[in-house]
């Protein structure tokens, strides 16, 4: 039975078409998944169906009756559950009224928090969760507050339920329990559409799908059963994908390493870390979110106070006190996760964005930074990493996901850094531009980088990682040479993660 | 300059995805600053229609000028700070801090005109580091550090001025203060070929100030550096910039410029007392934002100051001259600059709709 | 109020007619009266410009407030008033310590220019004259009044404004004067200054004072708007047998003498200031007569008024404008 | 309460009762009689008022420049209607009280229409407000007004705490079930606290911008019917000096300017606190100066602490409130 119907939907936006006559239905009791590359308009159809965004033409059916909704609040009235790629979560609220925000109960004109957390209490139990809702949500890890955004979107008794990609910054185990979840809802009825770019989840829990591309429905609602994973690639990408496959890199296990840490203890809670990476080689650093790992990165650079243990770089022991330090003195970058706080700047240039590392080393007398070797490479990096823009004024707030990062790192590589600390490279990234990213990790490698790759992606880290370093609650948990055979690796890297003895705790 | 990135990957890279267009370039008469030169001309052209008195060079452009001048360097001051997404409610406070300083050159050490403005520059530059200082030390909001810093120089300047002055001002003035404040360009000759008489000479000030500044943003690391600290501080942090330093150097360019806009009223007044500056605040922000500098931080417009200032001044003199009253002026003024940021506003939504309709 | 308009108009038909020096022509005089800014005090210059325009056929006169206590825009306010073809200026100016300037300016371009209510900082005037209350002789004379009510003996306290005006300065050695001429016998708290900004804030201090050193204060002596109408009102609500004087004769104010919460107001003379000053200035600027002492200094008078002579001081105001005139022209060189 | 041990409000609490028994025995018990304490407590009803009034705003992420213009011209609305147009008391209030509402309405109506920062709206109608308040009272200080309303304003509940007190109470306990209790309220807080969050949960954050800046207005509308009731009369200079003191309220009361935060109670303490200072002012005979130099060293102190503190709890924590710009909120 169809429960939701959106058909030729258009919207558009100042300078792009992002939706351009797009069909959408959802069954009951069924999942669905909407995928597409970076900008092809998936999150834009979610808004259009929850009343963000009015849509400039089309028409929304639910229960077979056309439907219009002005904002979210309707929509929500209406059933339609929704978990946003953006985080969704108010500050200084407590998870409970965070979870009801939609409709908050009242009892006599007031807020009635009995209320809330028993109903709260409900939803989180449905999620099987183990929060409690007069918890103040700025308490929660990463993955509780995703999955509290879930529980949010159940509480409107939502019979369509709209998620995009909340798996993306979660770990496989609890994706598992997301998607134990999604079956149950599946059970119950309700209709389930699910955003993602991890392939291996669509194909795990989807039942139909549609593919957008630029802002077309490209296949709308057809039978994952009856695709594989290359059909429903070549339909995202416009035409015949090719499997990555990167060349041979050997590496040379004599070279002394670049970087090691020996015992290294930060104020942040790690302790006795051990790692080393030498020239030409990738490190994967794995680990569920919150075991530590961006926290070790920043206190690399200096962001926080290492408190034992030494860093040495290039066999010296060094003092790393700031980003510049660690930038200049010992050519080390940082390939944030966080892009949009940390990684760019959106209401600048791509050109300022990239050259931002290397003022220090073309300016001139009284600062000045002359106009013109600035642009040359600034230019010579827009066009080796294929970043597509306009022109190099252009804002990288207007760039879509894959061109941000590649602008985040192209300042590493324009500071002639050698070794990289590349964080999360490829969250929320599409396949293609994934795969060209892997080449470009690998092939940096290649060039002689040292690079350190903190990913919990699991096929990423053993596609282009040389070893895995496992870490778990700020402490190293062991070592695997990768054998880059995934079902070997998944259960070695998940054994180690589990593996008590070397955690104290 | 080694490219670490070899052919396939750039290959692999730039597999045919589209080029991401911005949204198309606002049409001109979208741009603020154009919008707003086109309001001052305009206003001008109306008052110099209904009052010719408006363009009498020597009692109403010559002031009218003096006054943009200063005001564009109180504009200045702030924009220092927004381009760091920071902003300084104490810049009157501390334009009074640094002349107080400059006065006490004058009144005890005996300074010359210019050394005792070199004096009060180091201080305004001096007052604002320490402001810089406190938000980068602490983190604290810039906004209460400078409200905080403000309160406390409105206690300390008058116990100075009432324990050093009889007359609770530096009335000692050194020579050429007066001429400074009377001459015009004029007076400023290259062979035969002399300046107009309009223009005041402490108008200088002001154009150095603002090549100095613009100069900075548009030229230098520091400019670059400075908008990227506005613009998230994390990103700019995590990209090896000196974010702690570049807080403390914006905010000691703002006490700086402070010093200097502080120096020209005093020229323009006559004497060095300690309410300098009370009423910069408002100017300070009004110029900068009317201009189109964001007070989020990471775009400065240094000509949209001066134009933005040039709007509010303009209108305030030609009310002068219309003889609108005290209760009438505050209210006109008000809607005027509601007005003009309004038809701003409106013009953006016309341009965006334009841009939509297009497609 | 009832007691600016009345003064000058008397004076007019005699100044105009029964004087040794009449103004022959004043059609090409344009008068401009300019204010601190908003205030009281000023009030009685609005209908006195009117008149002088009338009693010295003057081309035109006219009162403009809109300076604001600031002296930027007061400076503005003047120029502007020049670029219209004003060409005599009565100046309260706004900040002692830089008015010279202004009037440095003025008299540069050719106008004739008199300082009004208030003379420069320091020794100088730059002005043709100035004509003014003698602030310190003002405030003396407040506190001597202040000394009177309480009988001689105990402990007062003065209330003002802007601490660091030079305005305030004299008053507070005014105030210092007359306490030290009693040996002794009467004492004085720390002046409480910056409290003429606002009414609560005056208000607020008062009720301060009153609540932590009520029981001490035999007298208080104000000499600032706010604190004049806080200081009456904070008495007479908390019931201490408190004297106090004030400043001016706001309406307010010479409502309190009259129901005795006020015992006495030191008053100032504004509508002579603005009747003898515009004389002076169309006389001077029609190139009739010029200074004998340019900068020359004369007080306008002022006056203490207690309940006893709450309904008559005005004639003695009115007595002093008159005589105000034949002690200018003895200052003046006409043709 | 464990929580509250640690909060702002605590800290705020036991430095008011630090620094006001450290009054008490410095006036050498003065302070405990019932005059001195009902002098104290008078004149905070309005600084309460008016922090209340900013943080209100400041809880939407907004500022409110205004603060001092609505309450001078409300005042003076007030005043001119009931001594020259001889309007009854409750009704000349009344229409004070709706034009300080309508006016902050208004405020938030022009953020919301024109996108204008609300830093410069409000800049715009403290200005025209200026004009207008002048125009209504002039240079005079209006006061034949009614005995009766006098008499409220300085009449005191067992001759210690003023009623006057009190109804700033009121209206900070209403304020604080409001903004804690209601859903207009938690709406509010919920669009300062993440707007994007909000508008994504079907909040309108144009509407809570105009609910705050017209809830700011009414508070104000308060203010000036308590300034009217309690001051000699009422003239231009009503509101000039207000603006400090209302961001030095909240702001020593753990207001964030980002938004989000409802410090009821931490403004009605950091008001108490600044009410200390200048009592002690008077008790020691300070100059005024002092006042400035030691709210300023305040304000500064309390932050400090704040920050410390706020960093030391968000170190583990993921949910962060967006850079918002100071005052940034809606545009
Ligand atoms: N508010 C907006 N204003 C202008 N353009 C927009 C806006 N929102 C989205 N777009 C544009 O619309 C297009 C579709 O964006 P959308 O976010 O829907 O993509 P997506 O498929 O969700 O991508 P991703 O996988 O990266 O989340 C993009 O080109 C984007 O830049
Ligand atoms: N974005 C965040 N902001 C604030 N705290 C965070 C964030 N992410 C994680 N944390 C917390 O910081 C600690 C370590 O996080 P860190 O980011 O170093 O872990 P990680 O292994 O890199 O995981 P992730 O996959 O989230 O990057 C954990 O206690 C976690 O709860
Ligand atoms: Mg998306
Ligand atoms: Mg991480």
């Amino acid at each position: 039975m169809t429960l939701f119907e959106a058909s030729e939907i258009v919207k558009v936006f100042p300078g792009v078409r992002a939706l351009d006559g797009v069909t959408l239905s959802l069954e009951a009791g069924s999942v669905h998944a909407l995928l597409g590359e970076n900008g092809a308009g998936k999150s834009t159809l979610i808004k259009v169906v929850t009343g963000l965004y009015r849509p400039d033409g089309g028409r929304l059916l639910l229960d077979g009756r056309e439907v219009s909704f002005g904002s979210p609040h309707e929509s929500a009235a209406a059933g339609i559950g929704v978990v946003h790629q953006e985080r969704n979560l108010i500050p200084g609220f407590t998870v409970g009224e965070n979870i009801l925000l939609q409709k908050l109960p009242t009892n006599r004109g007031l807020v009635d928090r009995s209320a809330i957390r028993s109903e709260a209490a409900r939803w989180l139990a449905e999620l099987e969760l183990d929060i409690d809702p007069d918890q103040p949500v700025t308490e929660l890890s990463v993955a509780q507050a995703q999955l509290v955004e879930i529980a949010k979107a159940l509480s409107v008794e939502s019979r369509v339920l709209l998620l995009d990609e909340p798996t993306a910054s979660i770990t496989p185990n609890e994706a598992a329990l997301l998607f134990r979840v999604v079956e149950k809802l599946k059970d119950d009825g309700r209709a389930v559409l699910f955003v993602s770019h991890k392939l291996e989840e669509v194909f795990q829990i989807c039942d139909t799908v549609t593919v957008l591309r630029d802002g077309a429905s490209v296949l709308s609602g057809g039978a994952l059963s009856e695709l594989t994973r290359d059909q429903v690639v070549d339909l995202m990408v416009g035409r015949v994908h090719e499997a990555l496959n990167l060349p041979d890199r050997t590496v040379d296990t004599t070279v002394a390493p670049i970087l090691e840490l020996r015992g290294v203890g930060t104020a942040t809670g790690h302790a006795e870390v051990d790692l080393t990476v030498g020239p030409g080689e990738i490190v994967g650093l794995y680990g569920l979110v919150g075991a530590g790992r961006s926290e070790l990165a920043k206190a690399l650079l200096g962001l926080d106070r290492i408190t034992a243990g030494e860093v040495l770089v290039r066999g010296q022991a060094v003092k790393i006190r700031t980003v510049r330090d660690a930038l200049r003195n010992h050519k080390i970058g940082y390939v944030t996760e966080n892009r949009k706080e940390e990684g760019i700047f959106l209401e600048q240039s791509v050109a300022r964005n990239i050259a931002v590392t290397i003022w220090d080393r073309l300016r001139k007398l009284l600062g000045y930074v002359p106009a013109k070797s600035e642009t040359e490479i600034v230019s010579s990096y827009v066009e080796q990493l294929g970043i597509r823009i306009a022109s190099p004024s252009q804002h990288a707030g207007t760039l879509s996901g894959g061109n941000q990062q590649k602008v985040s790192l192209a300042k590493w590589l324009a500071a002639q850094t050698e070794i990289l600390i590349i964080d999360e490279p490829t969250v929320g990234i599409d396949v293609r531009t994934k795969d060209a990213f892997h080449t470009l990790i690998w092939d940096l490698a290649a060039n002689g980088l040292a690079i350190l790759l903190i990913t919990s992606d699991l096929p990423e880290m053993i596609t282009l990682a040389d070893r895995v370093v496992v870490m778990r609650d700020h402490r190293i948990q062991g070592e695997l040479p990768n054998t880059h055979d995934y079902d070997q690796m998944s259960q070695q890297v998940i054994r180690l993660i589990h593996a008590e003895g070397t955690t104290a705790a | 300059m080694s490219a670490p990135v070899s052919e396939t990957a750039t290959q692999a890279l730039q597999e045919d995805t589209p080029v991401e267009k911005p949204p198309r370039g606002t049409p001109w008469w979208a741009n603020q600053r154009i919008g707003l030169l086109l309001l001052v001309v305009l206003l001008g052209a109306l008052f110099g229609v209904l009052r010719p008195a408006f363009f009498n060079q020597q009692l109403v452009i010559f002031p009218l000028l003096r006054d943009i001048a200063m005001f564009t360097v109180v504009g200045l001051a702030q924009l220092c700070v927004l381009s760091i997404g920071h902003m300084n409610l104490a810049v009157g406070r501390m334009a009074a801090f640094s002349m107080m300083i400059t006065g006490i050159s004058y009144d005890l050490w005996h300074f010359t005109l210019y050394s005792g403005l070199l004096v009060g520059l180091v201080a305004g530059t001096a007052i604002g580091a320490l402001a810089g200082w406190v938000i980068a030390r602490t983190g604290v909001n810039s906004f209460v550090v400078t409200l905080a810093l403000d309160f406390l120089l409105l206690g300390m300047i008058p116990l100075v001025y009432t324990s050093l002055t009889d007359n609770a001002a530096f009335v000692t003035k050194p020579p050429g203060m007066r001429e400074l404040r009377n001459y015009s360009l004029a007076d400023v000759c290259v062979g035969n070929v002399c300046g107009s008489p309009a223009v005041p000479q402490l108008a200088i000030f002001a154009i150095v100030a603002m090549v100095v500044v613009g100069w900075i943003y548009s030229r230098t690391r520091l400019g670059r550096e400075l908008l990227m600290t506005g613009s998230p501080v994390r990103a700019a942090e995590l990209s090896g910039i000196p974010t702690a330093r570049r807080v403390i150097t914006a905010h000691a360019m703002s006490g700086c410029l402070a010093a200097l806009a502080g120096f020209m009223l005093a020229v323009s007044t006559g004497s060095i007392k300690a309410t300098i500056g009370e009423e910069f605040m408002l100017p300070s922000f009004l110029g900068p934002i009317l201009g189109g500098t964001l007070l989020a931080g990471g775009f400065v417009s240094i000509w949209g100051t001066l134009i933005g200032t040039a709007l509010t001044s303009v209108i305030r003199k030609g009310l002068d001259l219309l003889g609108v009253g005290l209760e009438s002026l505050n209210i006109y003024l008000g809607l005027i600059l509601l007005l003009a940021l309004s038809t701003d506003r409106v013009r953006t939504v016309l341009s965006e709709r334009q841009e939509v309709r297009r497609q | 109020d009832s007691t600016s308009g009345a003064a000058p108009k008397d004076d007019a038909s005699s100044g105009a007619s029964s004087g040794p020096v009449t103004l022959k022509d004043g059609s090409k005089v344009k008068l401009a009266l300019i204010p601190g800014g908003a205030h009281p005090y000023f009030q009685p210059w609005k209908t006195v410009a009117a008149v002088d325009k009338v009693d010295f056929r003057l081309a035109d006169a006219t009162f403009n407030e809109t300076g604001e206590w600031d002296q930027g825009k007061q400076n503005n306010v003047i120029n502007s008033l020049a670029a219209q073809g004003y060409n005599a200026f009565g100046i309260f100016g706004v900040s002692p310590t830089d008015i010279n300037s202004t009037f440095e300016d003025l008299k540069a371009k050719g106008f004739a220019v008199g300082s009004l209510a208030s003379c420069p900082a320091g020794d100088t005037n730059a002005a043709d004259f100035c004509l003014s209350t003698d602030v310190e002789a003002a405030a003396y004379k407040a506190a001597k009044a202040t000394i009177e009510a309480i009988g001689g003996e105990g402990t007062i306290v003065h209330l003002t404004g802007n601490n660091v005006d030079s305005n305030t300065q004299r008053r507070i050695a005014g105030v210092k004067k007359a306490i030290a001429e009693t040996n002794g016998k009467v004492t004085e708290l720390p002046v409480i200054t910056d409290i003429d900004k606002d009414l609560s804030t005056a208000q607020k201090a008062v009720a301060d004072l009153l609540a932590s050193k009520g029981k001490e204060i035999k007298g208080i002596v104000t000499t600032a708007y706010n604190p004049a109408v806080a200081a009456a009102d904070g008495v007479a609500s908390s019931k201490l047998p408190i004297k106090v004087v004030a400043i001016d004769d706001d309406a307010k104010i010479l409502a309190g003498i009259k129901s005795g919460g006020v015992a006495a107001t030191v008053t100032q003379n504004p509508a002579g200031q603005a009747y003898i000053g515009g004389w002076l200035l169309a006389l001077l600027q029609s190139k009739q007569c010029t200074m004998k002492t340019p900068g020359v200094i004369v007080d306008s008078g002022s006056f203490v008024v207690t309940k006893a002579n709450v309904d008559t001081y005005d004639e003695e105001r009115k007595a002093k404008t008159k005589a105000l005139q034949p002690e200018f022209e003895k200052q003046l060189s006409c043709q | 309460m464990k929580r509250f041990a640690r909060s702002t409000e605590m800290t705020l609490l036991v430095i008011g009762i630090v620094f006001f028994i450290g009054l008490v025995i410095a006036s050498g018990g003065d302070l405990l009689a019932a005059n001195s304490l009902r002098v104290l407590l008078q004149f905070l009803a309005v600084p309460i008022l008016i922090g209340l009034a900013q943080m209100v705003v400041l809880a939407v992420g907004q500022l409110n420049l205004a603060v001092g213009a609505i309450g001078g011209f409300a005042a003076a609305a007030m005043g001119v209607l009931m001594a020259d147009h001889g309007v009854p008391v409750p009704l000349a209030l009344l229409i004070g009280f709706l034009l300080a509402g309508v006016v902050g309405l208004l405020n938030g109506v022009l953020v919301v229409l024109t996108r204008i920062n609300g830093f410069i709206v409000t800049l715009a109608t403290m200005t025209i407000l200026l004009g207008v308040q002048y125009r209504l009272v002039g240079t005079r200080t209006v006061d034949a007004y009614p005995q009766g309303l006098k008499t409220f304003g300085s009449a005191a509940l067992f001759g210690v705490i003023p009623w006057i007190f009190v109804v700033a109470l009121i209206v900070a306990g209403l304020l604080a079930v409001m903004l804690k209790r209601t859903v207009p309220g938690r709406q509010l807080l919920a669009s300062g606290g993440n707007p994007i969050a909000a508008r994504l949960s079907g909040i309108s954050n144009d509407r809570s911008v105009i609910v705050a800046h017209a809830l700011s207005g009414a508070i104000l509308g308060v203010a000036a019917i308590l300034t009217v009731a309690s001051s000699p009369g009422v003239n231009k200079s009503i509101g000039g000096d207000w603006l400090l003191p209302s961001f030095a309220a909240p702001i020593i009361g753990g207001a964030l300017l980002t938004g989000g935060s409802a410090v009821v109670l931490g403004t009605v303490l950091a008001a108490f606190i600044v009410r200390f200072v200048d009592t002690a002012r008077a008790e020691f005979s300070l100059e005024p100066s002092w006042v400035n130099f030691v709210v300023g060293a305040v304000v500064l102190g309390s932050v400090v602490l704040g920050q410390v503190r706020t960093r030391r709890q968000d170190r583990r924590s993921v949910v962060k409130s967006p850079d918002a710009a100071v005052a940034g909120g809606v545009s």
